[in-house]
């Protein structure tokens, strides 16, 4: 077996793995600010290893070429949506939950 | 004359002229040259279908390949004896309605709007023709989009807020229809590998139908038929045409009025007598006990709601859903004179309920609005738009010596054949019920006393709508005597759909 | 496994289906409506549909999502619970499917390589259509050739939407006096978004004019670049202020263009018929058959492109000035 | 994967465009509310194109694009007629997004039932 | 070997592409909803490249490179459309949604 598809299969494995983790925790993690950081951190990891795997794939061609588009634009926009995300909810008044609960804390406190 | 290159053309250049004018429109700076633009693109239109006509009626259908590829594999237009038929009545009114539309419009729409009408009526008509001129199921469900999409923003254009509305009313409902018939051409494609009309009818018949009829053909023309009548407004599914005829601009109720239901019943004969053949479509399917009901149904009950209504473009449309009901008896009466009869009242009710919207965008254009309580004194006031009127609701109820009589002749005629004395019952009642609500009108309008004090403004209407006018009811009145055009090429195309083969 | 994901598909597409059903919050419902069609374009890639799932991912999920956006931004986001049991809509509803799914008693089974649909008509597309007209993309031969016509009619269709969402909203120029850096509707706060569009925008452009002159060899086509030409001027427009776009593009340029598309598809045809052949027939446009058809589409394609390139933004003028006109 | 009996796997397809393709209809006639009822056709459409690329599909075909690996191809006719389908249908949800923005500055809602009031107080 | 590997990562795509869409059903808030869809639409992105992979027609990755595209698009219009409202339509009201 090459050494290509080696790499390809284990980026591609790696990165499955890395998106079922973000799966999971954008269904399970308790409120929007944990859960959009599974899915941020997840998102941009889980798209490069996969697409940068299949590029081995293809040599040197159009595919390639393209592939590494598709890369690099998820890789700017991804992160960019995640962070105007946050900053919108911040902004409209969702608050992360650690703050909620110390601002609990400090009621109790007091 | 237009020059043409040559005779072979012709059948593309009915559709050219006004789906290319629509973009020119745009591209002028006034509304004025708009209307001149849409106005000859008409003309041109009409001039062509007439010789449409002529060709058909010396040499037989015509075929037209797009694009040069042959029937299965590319779009061909066929026109036959119905489809020019048609053509005709959709280009005539048209023709008519443009020269009309310069001061009803002016009145009517926003000046910056004008051009976008235009360009939208020009594409509707476009669409109306495509859909007839085409010989591909397919090719007539994109020019159905094409005419419905742009009359749904026609209707809206009206003055009033209803007209959105009544508008997306008509979206919805027509879409849905049109969702149908794109399942339905689906389902007949799924059978037969192609979308040619002429193609389908052959290899439809090819296919071993079993004893209880092969399932997704019937469903098929089971879709196909729901999706046709909800877009000529068949009784139960006409709950959009009340409103969009009463809201929508004079100038588009006149035009859709008189065409866009037409349209939709030759969609139907197309696609049950041409692709699946009257025997199938009759025997089997029993298409004409099914249609017979609601027919008679709107025949009753839509003459009936149009005498309580105030709203006098309202009650004639109401009285349309009853002309359509004529129509669809016509056809499921299943024999040669009812087809006749129903092909010759698509264009009888095209002259005139074209005439009486026309007459209700010269009341509108001089008083404002179309109540009851508007026409009072108006029979001295605008003498010649309401001898029009009268004239167009004697062709509406049948009166001999219009044109009127002779469908419901012909109907009367087919319904006797067949024996039951009902329909022929029904058929007068509807007149009967037609009698008294255009007399409520033309009761306000003669007998009524005159509104306070007589203004300048109430005078006749002007002659750019009178001429139109006019020349429609002197269409009621000709074809009510000399009635061997339309009745020869009635029963032209009545045959040649019931041998089931575009001749 | 391709079977597989087919129906996982499905299963999801169910369920976006029955959610968009039960959701009350028009907001959400509009989103999942476009995971609704980014489902169904992943179906028809794994149908083989590609061209397909390239334009629905584009109009369903881009164009219409945005639309519809901005529609809800002009009324109510919610939906007042429905005050009666819509039991006969589920009676219709319920008849409609048992007809449907009757009628597909008869039908050749999924994917059944002799069913009469495949053995017609379709062949001399797949056999012939290098031989005839040339582009690898079968797709895009029968889309500008063979049935050219459609494609017409197709393009004059997107035109009279455009017409008609400006004719029933209007687009008024506001900015007068106003200089364009006060304008309220770009994203102020989000500076990153900004630098980033900026930055991917010549790319999008790029890339809308790979698809529009490959899409005889590979998916894609005038229609989906003209989509994705609109896409990179809504983005610019969403972020950096629609007074700036506007100024790029200015209503009358667009009108002109919108015209100018369908005039040069009309025109191409009409161009065959002065050269002695049918209607959009493009043989006779070059001086073999091959070259002609090769002219013809590349033409025809464009004005597609440029027409709904011009509708779309158009379209999307219309409703983001609406608010404040 | 491929030995799930076709029988099963033969008409699977068409049922659940079919079941979308209802749901998409129910949204619509049975919502008051106008955008729900655009969202519902969109559905609708969208489903009946579905079913129209199920019909297209052939076992172990490839797209239509042509290529030397690959000789069987899947048909290419239902794809562009479904293209076609797709703009008709955001053209018409543009005009009903169109109208009901105007409808909602006329009356203040989007809601079927409401605006019925209102013209009837009038 | 490597169509399994291929297999194996569409089914983690399509179970992550699940889970998302859960979230999107689920809200609770718009922003939950947004997250979910923007996640949804960069899975679609790397399922249709995989997909193409597995099938062994790879020239079709325009099609996942119009996904991004128009997933960015989308998550910008959200945004933008929504930034001048406050809470009224971005949040479950807890009050109306027991009404009904």
């Amino acid at each position: 077996m090459e050494i290509t598809a080696i790499i390809t299969a284990l980026c591609l494995v790696l990165g499955s793995l890395l998106g079922i983790t973000g799966g999971i925790g954008v269904y399970r993690l308790p409120d929007f600010f944990t859960r959009l950081h599974a899915c941020g951190i997840t998102d941009s990891a889980c798209a490069f290893l996969i697409l940068s795997g299949l590029m081995f794939q293809t040599g040197t061609s159009l595919e390639t070429v393209k592939l590494l588009f598709i890369l690099i634009f998820l890789l700017i926009t991804s992160p960019t949506s995640t962070h105007a995300l946050a900053k919108a909810a911040l902004n409209s008044g969702e608050t992360p939950l650690m703050e909620q609960q110390q601002t609990q804390q400090k009621r109790e406190e007091r | 004359m237009i020059h043409l290159p040559h005779l072979a053309h012709l059948a593309i250049w009915q559709v050219l002229f006004p789906l290319l004018a629509a973009p020119l429109c745009l591209l002028l700076r006034s509304g004025r040259l708009a209307w001149l633009i849409a106005t000859l693109a008409s003309w041109a239109s009409l001039a062509v279908s007439v010789l449409l006509l002529r060709t058909i009626n010396c040499n037989g259908p015509l075929t037209y390949n797009l694009g040069g590829w042959p029937a299965p594999w590319g779009i061909t237009y066929h026109v036959d004896a119905l489809s020019a038929f048609v053509l005709l009545i959709v280009s005539a009114m048209a023709a008519l309605v443009m020269p009309y539309a310069a001061k009803s419009v002016s009145r009517e729409i926003d000046v910056e709007n004008h051009r976008l009408f235009y360009a939208l009526l020009l594409i509707c008509q476009a669409g109306l023709l495509g859909i007839v001129v085409t010989g591909d199921a397919f090719n007539m469900y994109v020019f159905l989009e094409l005419s419905s999409l742009s009359s749904y923003a026609l209707i809206a254009l009206g003055k009033r807020r209803r007209a959105l509305t009544a508008a997306f009313q008509y979206l919805v409902m027509g879409t849905i229809g049109a969702t149908f018939i794109l399942i339905g051409i689906g389902l007949l494609y799924s059978l037969t590998g192609t979308l040619n009309i002429q193609d389908l009818a052959v290899r439809i018949a090819l296919i071993p139908t079993s004893a209880v009829g092969h399932r997704t053909l019937i469903t098929a023309f089971a879709f196909l038929t729901v999706g046709f009548s909800l877009k000529l407004a068949l009784f139960p599914l006409h709950l959009w045409l009340p409103n969009a005829y009463t809201y929508a601009p004079s100038v588009v109720t006149t035009f859709l009025a008189a065409t866009a239901t037409k349209v939709a019943v030759y969609m139907l004969l197309r696609f049950s007598f041409s692709i699946l053949g009257s025997r199938f479509v009759f025997e089997q399917l029993t298409l004409g006990k099914i249609m017979l009901l609601p027919s008679l149904a709107a025949i009753i009950i839509a003459s009936l709601v149009a005498i309580f209504q105030y709203d006098i473009k309202r009650m004639l449309a109401y009285s349309s859903i009853a002309q359509i009901g004529y129509m669809t008896l016509g056809i499921s009466l299943n024999s040669h004179t009812g087809l006749m009869a129903g092909i010759l009242h698509m264009f009888n009710h095209a002259l005139m309920k074209g005439a009486l919207f026309m007459v209700m965008g010269a009341v509108s254009y001089r008083v404002g609005s179309v109540y009851l309580n508007d026409f009072r004194g108006l029979g001295r006031r605008m003498p010649w738009t309401m001898a029009a009127f009268v004239i167009g609701g004697l062709s509406l109820m049948g009166v001999p010596l219009t044109a009127g009589f002779i469908s419901k002749w012909f109907l009367i005629e087919a319904a006797l054949e067949t024996g039951w004395w009902s329909i022929t019952a029904v058929i007068l009642l509807g007149s009967l019920l037609a009698v008294i609500y255009i007399w409520r009108v033309v009761e306000t309008a003669y007998f009524n006393p005159l509104q306070e004090i007589e203004d300048d403004e109430h005078t006749e209407a002007p002659a750019s709508l009178l001429i139109p006018l006019w020349i429609l009811i002197g269409a009621n009145i000709y074809f009510g005597i000399d009635t061997s055009v339309p009745v020869d090429m009635a029963s032209w195309a009545a045959s040649a759909l019931l041998e089931g083969t575009m001749r | 496994m391709e079977l597989f994901i087919d129906i996982t598909l499905l299963t999801f597409l169910c369920i976006t289906a029955l959610a968009i059903t039960v959701i009350r919050k028009l907001f959400c419902a509009v989103m999942l409506a476009g995971i609704f069609s980014l489902l169904s374009a992943c179906l028809f890639v794994s149908m083989d549909a590609v061209d397909v799932a390239f334009t629905e991912a584009a109009v369903g999920t881009g164009i219409a999502t945005v639309l519809m956006l901005a529609a809800l931004n002009l009324s109510h986001s919610r939906e007042k619970c429905p005050p009666y049991q819509p039991l006969l809509a589920l009676l219709v509803v319920c008849t409609t499917g048992a007809v449907l799914v009757y009628g597909t008693m008869d039908l050749p089974a999924f994917g059944d390589a002799t069913a009469p649909i495949h053995h017609h008509v379709a062949p001399r597309y797949i056999e012939q259509s290098q031989q005839e007209i040339g582009p690898p993309n079968f797709v895009t031969s029968i889309l500008a050739s063979y049935r050219g016509y459609d494609t017409l009619a197709e393009t004059v269709v997107i035109f009279t939407a455009g017409l008609s969402v400006v004719a029933l909203l209007g687009i008024r120029d506001r900015r007068g006096g106003q200089s364009i850096t006060t304008d309220r509707s770009a994203m102020k706060g989000y500076l990153v978004l900004r630098v980033v569009t900026k930055l991917l925008l010549p790319f999008i452009f790029l890339f809308a004019l790979y698809v529009q002159f490959h899409g005889d060899y590979g998916p894609g086509g005038g229609f989906q670049a003209g989509v994705i030409f609109a896409s990179g001027v809504i983005i610019h427009s969403l972020t950096l202020g629609r007074d700036r776009t506007l100024k790029a593009f200015p209503q009358r340029f667009l009108t002109i263009l919108a015209t100018a598309g369908v005039l040069l598809y009309g025109g191409t045809g009409l161009a065959a018929m002065v050269r002695g052949g049918n209607f959009l027939d493009y043989s006779v446009l070059g001086a073999t058959a091959l070259a002609g058809q090769h002219l013809g589409i590349f033409l025809v394609e464009l004005g597609v492109g440029v027409t709904v390139f011009a509708s779309m933004t158009l379209m999307y003028y219309a409703f983001s000035y609406r608010k404040e006109a | 994967m491929d030995s799930i009996p076709m029988n099963v796997s033969g008409h699977f397809n068409y049922w659940v465009a079919i079941f979308l393709m209802m749901t998409g209809f129910y949204v619509v006639i049975s919502r008051g509310n106008l955008i729900k009822k655009l969202i519902g056709l969109n559905l609708f459409s969208t489903s009946v194109f579905i079913l129209y690329i199920s019909l297209g599909k052939i076992h172990g075909a490839t797209a239509p694009i042509a290529s030397e690996t690959f000789h069987l191809y899947s048909n290419p006719l239902p794809h562009v007629l479904i293209l076609t389908a797709i703009v008709v249908g955001v053209a018409t949800t543009a005009v009903g997004l169109a109208l009901t923005a105007r409808i909602y500055e006329q009356y203040g809602t989007i809601e079927e039932d409401e605006i019925r009031i209102k013209d009837e107080s009038l | 070997m490597l169509e399994a590997i291929y297999g194996a990562s569409c089914l983690a795509i399509l179970a992550v592409m699940g889970l998302a869409l859960l979230r999107a059903v689920l809200g609770p808030s718009a922003f939950d909803r947004l997250m979910a869809v923007n996640m949804f639409g960069t899975k679609t992105v790397l399922l249709i490249s995989v997909f193409g992979f597995l099938t062994g027609r790879p020239d079709f990755l325009d099609i996942a490179l119009i996904y991004a595209l128009v997933n960015f698009l989308g998550t910008i219009a959200v945004l933008r459309f929504f930034e001048g409202r406050k809470t009224p339509a971005c949040y479950d009201e807890p009050a109306e949604e027991q009404k009904e």
